[in-house]
């Protein structure tokens, strides 16, 4: 059967026939790469689109109609001006940083797709502790930001930068441990084992209350961790004027954008991942019938609707609820979404060791 | 209780996000509530309403006839000087020289649209179009004559 | 308080004050080094209560200056017109600004667009006008503004 | 009342080390206009604000000194470009109070129901732009749909969507359009229809009110002498209606009431405004069936000439009271026109509230405060 595993492994075992084990390495590598950016790409021009109908939709408008079948081309053109756009560096700026931040925040966001299991057995990097490989580089996000910040040389990219500092570290912790709950359930850090010990069920419905719990705060956390919106104080427009990057433009401004979508992305394929049982299909008991139908439906399709419902719902987030303070996020986090994490834990470390879950 | 209330507030805090999020998930399942009007599109279709105040105009009849008789009230009602009458000498059919209007010139650049000189016009020679695209290249094109060239006054307009 | 119990309080404040009925409401003429005095007590007094300054606007009549203060009570609901003439080259009055708040900012558009000094104002600098604005202060009638004023 | 030492302490603080200096403005998307204030903040926290104004000074006091009567009522609609409608009215009654002419029953009541869907209209666009101001853009275009079907009735009747200039001394400009009655009922159907939407999308919206409440309280002491007049005073349960206290036109034959709110706090001033349109559709509901025959405008000289004398009018805005003060030598311009703007003072009060909180809250006070910049600047 086709298969993205089957293909992976075919354009192995004809490189390692045709070169040495070296090149092929290399070789696939840069393949991998390649297949990387062009996601990235890909992903980034959908994500936009999708945003900008589902967000017209919401605030009854047609949205972008014009370029291309219902407007579908739309960001295509608008990533070809960003292309074309002078990129400014301000003069009181810290000329290196400046140009510095856009791509770590870029790399970031690169490094962050080594360990998602897109499709059965297909996967950049099997990597043992996948889940926390994640969470610990997509701190690292942080920094680009703060970098921007600083080195705008702006008092609002500085306040939106330290805004951004505080809130990505607090909410780092409640991600992480919502995240947790699921590991003890599956007792591996493994992506692939992970997506493996939900064949029988996905953890959302085998978990019970912790794993909802759990995945509601994973939610809420990652939609801060990103900065979108109830939570994007770093770009708070009406505060900030637009945070963070205020003084980007053109296609530096563009990294940023993109790199925030891809953090969307990646943080909800985890979710789909954890929560969601990844590329595994829909099953149900013991309806042969049903399963089988749900099996026919290719494992990618699986992973990428899911992960596009969750990107779905943050984005509905997005457009529905008003930002929050300074204090009311940190106290959100601190004082109601920790604890409750906290003792979420214990209870799911709990179900684990009795074996209450199905 | 300190707990029932943490409870509680949190439960509060859920459901009435939920009902905000129901909200705007009709709005994103109902297309039919969606209000964009095409604009360059629907404009064989757009019906602006007769009063609307686009700009000056100056009715003539099929003869190249207009009714104004030069009287300048609308000149005077103007608050911002956007209407000018320039006046020739015209002989009637008996060989009198009678004052009439050459030309009246029209603003629009100026024009607040406040229908003033329209309210002013005794003999109702004025009134306002429906038109409302008026971005020109040039600030000179919206100065404008409103009586069309040769026309003359209708008969029995006083 | 009607019409004429105000003006048998007023005068007992200020006797040196002169009343004039004309408008819709009592005006009171009061003079500028009075005018500070007179304020305290119309606010503070309990019978009279003068709580709210809704207008506060100066009149050029090209001989003199005019300050009007329009008083109102929130408790008793009557109103009051206060004037004051100034000097015109050399407008000075005590500012209300400590007494109704409010006056902080119509004094500072007073100060700006009429040269008006208000003394003892916290805070008198131009609010309206560009900073380091040179000549003429534009409500007054001999302003001329070539550029900017069209005369039709 | 008269606290000269507690004033003159903290008057004028000026930036201390460690304290950032802002700009908010003239061009900043909070600011709805070229409104420019300078605040100095310690971290997050304001320390002071400082409005800067004039960026859209086009002294209107000066040009309608030189405008006949007739003449000056257009450029009011250009000041508190939201209730132009209301601001017309205001100055026909000053002249009409000089002229004393008596305006026929049909032109009263047309002028409003005028007032009234203006006022609606205006509370519509607030609660639209509030809601973005605070990070939802959604209400925004919710709030254009209805603000749209006001618009249109204004268009159709009126002639235009914005500056109307229906007002003329001694009545209206036009009758009313045939249609107007139906329209109207239209959207008041509308409005009822959609109007929970509103509290499911804002008002009860937990973000919202922790957004919203003990924020910028203003005590009522302080709203009287800062000269808060309208939702901003009623907030922090001032009675300040003109409609009740000094009635004008037909208010005092109808039946609304006068909305209060007790919290003093930003809250109180979006519930205010909320419940003010549901009082301005009362006025409606009990109006539109009566509008009597006869005259929409009185007959008046073609050339007015207010006698010698000083008028003043007060109407209750959108923003709360607009005074018209009019100064007449006895020609056909007023010698000295003054406009005491709703918005001037309330912007006044935005440096008292703001100290000492967050500058996200800055945002919600501006809201609240309803601050159309033109209004302020004349």
């Amino acid at each position: 059967m086709w298969s993205f595993s089957n293909i992976a492994d075919q354009i192995h075992e004809w490189l390692s026939s045709t070169f040495n084990p070296t090149w092929t390495l290399i070789i696939e590598m840069v393949i991998a790469g390649v297949c990387v950016i062009g996601l990235f790409a890909a992903l980034g021009l959908v994500l936009v689109i999708m945003e900008r109908k589902v967000s017209a939709w919401i605030q009854i408008r047609l949205g972008p109609n014009r370029v291309g079948p219902k407007g579908m081309f739309q960001s295509l053109a608008d990533t070809l001006k960003l292309l074309v756009k002078e990129g400014m560096t301000p003069n009181g700026a810290d000329k290196f940083l400046f140009n510095l931040a856009p791509f770590i925040a870029m790399i970031v966001a690169m490094l962050l797709f080594a360990p998602i299991a897109f499709a059965r057995d297909f996967q950049l990097w099997d990597l043992n502790i996948g889940v926390l490989y994640v969470s610990a580089v997509s701190s690292i996000m942080v920094i680009s930001i703060l970098m921007a910040g600083w080195s705008s040389n702006n008092k609002y990219s500085l306040m939106g930068a330290m805004r951004s500092g505080a809130q990505i570290v607090s909410y780092e912790l409640s991600a992480g441990l919502s995240i947790l709950a699921i590991v003890v359930f599956t007792g591996s850090l493994s992506v692939p084992d992970i997506v493996r010990s939900q064949a029988d069920g996905w953890w959302i419905f085998k978990g019970h209350i912790p794993a909802i719990i759990a995945f509601i705060i994973f939610l809420i956390a990652v939609t801060a961790e990103t900065n979108r919106a109830p939570f994007d104080l770093a770009e708070a427009e009406s505060e900030l004027t637009a945070g963070f990057h205020t003084e980007y433009s053109g296609m530096k401004f563009a990294l940023f954008f993109l790199a925030e979508y891809m953090n969307v992305f990646i943080v909800c394929a985890i979710g789909a991942t954890l929560f969601l049982g990844g590329w595994m299909p829909f099953h149900i008991g013991n309806w042969e019938g049903f399963n089988h139908a749900m099996d026919w439906i290719p494992s990618s399709v699986w992973f990428f609707g899911k992960t596009f419902f969750l990107i779905f719902v943050i984005m509905w987030f997005r457009w529905t609820f008003p930002r929050l303070r300074i204090d009311q996020l940190l106290n959100l986090e601190w004082k109601y979404l920790l604890p409750i994490s906290m003792f979420n834990i214990l209870l799911a470390t709990l179900m684990a060791i009795m074996g209450w879950h199905f | 209780m300190f707990i029932v209330k943490y409870i509680k507030d949190i439960f509060g805090a859920v459901k009435s996000l939920s009902i905000g999020m129901k909200r705007t998930l009709y709005y994103f399942t109902h297309h039919k509530e969606i209000i964009t009007q095409q604009y360059p599109d629907n404009k064989d279709t757009l019906v602006l309403p007769e009063r609307f105040k686009g700009e000056v105009v100056m009715p003539h009849n099929e003869n190249n006839e207009h009714r104004c008789t030069g009287c300048q009230a609308c000149e005077l009602a103007c608050p911002n000087g956007t209407i000018k009458v320039i006046f020739k000498n015209d002989l009637t059919p008996e060989g009198k020289k009678k004052k009439a209007i050459d030309k009246l010139v029209y603003h629009l650049e100026l024009c607040t649209m406040c229908n003033l000189c329209i309210e002013a016009c005794p003999s109702d020679a004025i009134k306002m179009a429906q038109t409302f695209e008026h971005s020109v290249y040039d600030r000179s094109q919206l100065t404008k004559v409103l009586n069309n060239p040769g026309s003359k006054i209708m008969e029995g307009v006083e | 308080m009607t019409k004429e119990e105000l003006k048998i309080k007023i005068a007992e404040l200020l006797p040196a004050a002169t009343f004039d009925e004309t408008g819709e409401w009592l005006n009171v003429h009061a003079d500028a080094k009075d005018w500070l005095t007179l304020a305290q007590q119309l606010c503070n007094d309990p019978s009279l209560s003068f709580d709210y300054l809704f207008c506060l606007t100066c009149i050029d009549w090209k001989t003199h200056l005019s300050m009007v203060y329009h008083l109102s009570s929130t408790k008793y609901r009557h109103n009051i017109v206060v004037k004051s003439k100034l000097d015109t080259h050399q407008p000075e009055i005590e500012t209300v600004s400590f007494i109704w708040r409010t006056a902080e900012f119509h004094e500072r558009e007073v100060y700006e667009m009429f040269g008006v000094n208000f003394l003892n104002h916290p805070d008198l600098r131009l609010l309206i006008l560009p900073d380091g604005w040179e000549g003429k202060n534009p409500l007054r009638k001999d302003f001329e503004d070539p550029v900017n004023m069209i005369k039709l | 009342m008269y606290r000269q030492t507690d004033i003159i302490s903290d008057s004028r603080i000026s930036p201390q080390e460690g304290d950032l200096v802002i700009n908010v403005g003239p061009q900043h998307p909070a600011t709805h206009g070229v409104l420019h204030l300078v605040i100095t903040l310690n971290g997050e926290t304001i320390k002071k604000v400082e409005p800067h104004l004039g960026y859209i000074h086009r002294s209107i006091e000066k040009m309608c000194e030189s405008l006949t009567y007739r003449q000056f009522i257009y450029v009011t609609s250009r000041m508190d470009y939201l209730s132009a409608h209301i601001n017309n009215h205001a100055c026909a009654l000053c002249v009409e109070k000089g002229l004393q002419v008596e305006v026929p029953a049909r032109a009263q009541v047309i002028r409003v129901l005028m007032d009234e869907l203006t006022r609606i209209a205006s509370h519509e666009l607030w609660w639209g732009a509030m809601a973005m101001d605070l990070g939802a853009f959604t209400p925004f275009f919710h709030a254009f749909r209805e603000r749209e079907t006001i618009n249109d009735i204004m268009e159709e009747t009126c002639g235009a969507r914005l500056t109307m200039n229906y007002m003329v001394p001694g009545g209206v400009m036009q009758d009313l359009h045939p249609d107007f009655q139906k329209r109207v009922k239209e959207f008041i159907q509308l409005y009822k229809r959609k109007i929970h939407e509103y509290d499911e999308l804002v008002t009860d919206n937990i973000i919202f009110q922790n957004r919203m409440k003990s924020v910028g309280y203003l005590s009522p002491e302080d709203a009287i002498s800062y000269g808060c007049t309208g939702p901003t005073a009623r907030g922090s349960s001032v009675s300040s209606d003109i409609r009740k206290l000094y009635p004008y036109e037909i208010y005092d034959k109808l039946e609304f009431d006068e909305v209060l709110e007790t919290g003093g706090d930003s809250f109180a001033r979006y519930m205010i405004r909320i419940r003010e349109m549901h009082e301005s559709i009362r006025i409606i509901e009990q109006l539109i069936d009566n509008i009597p025959e006869g005259d929409f405008q009185a007959k008046t000289k073609a050339v007015l000439k207010l006698p010698k004398g000083e008028f003043y009018t007060r109407v209750e805005t959108a923003r709360g009271e607009l005074g018209v003060y009019i100064v007449s030598e006895g020609g056909t311009t007023p010698y000295r026109i003054k406009f005491r703007s709703p918005g001037f003072s309330n912007l006044s009060v935005l440096d008292h509230i703001a100290r000492g909180s967050k500058i996200g809250d800055l945002v919600a006070m501006m809201g609240t405060l309803d601050l159309v910049i033109p209004d302020i600047d004349r």
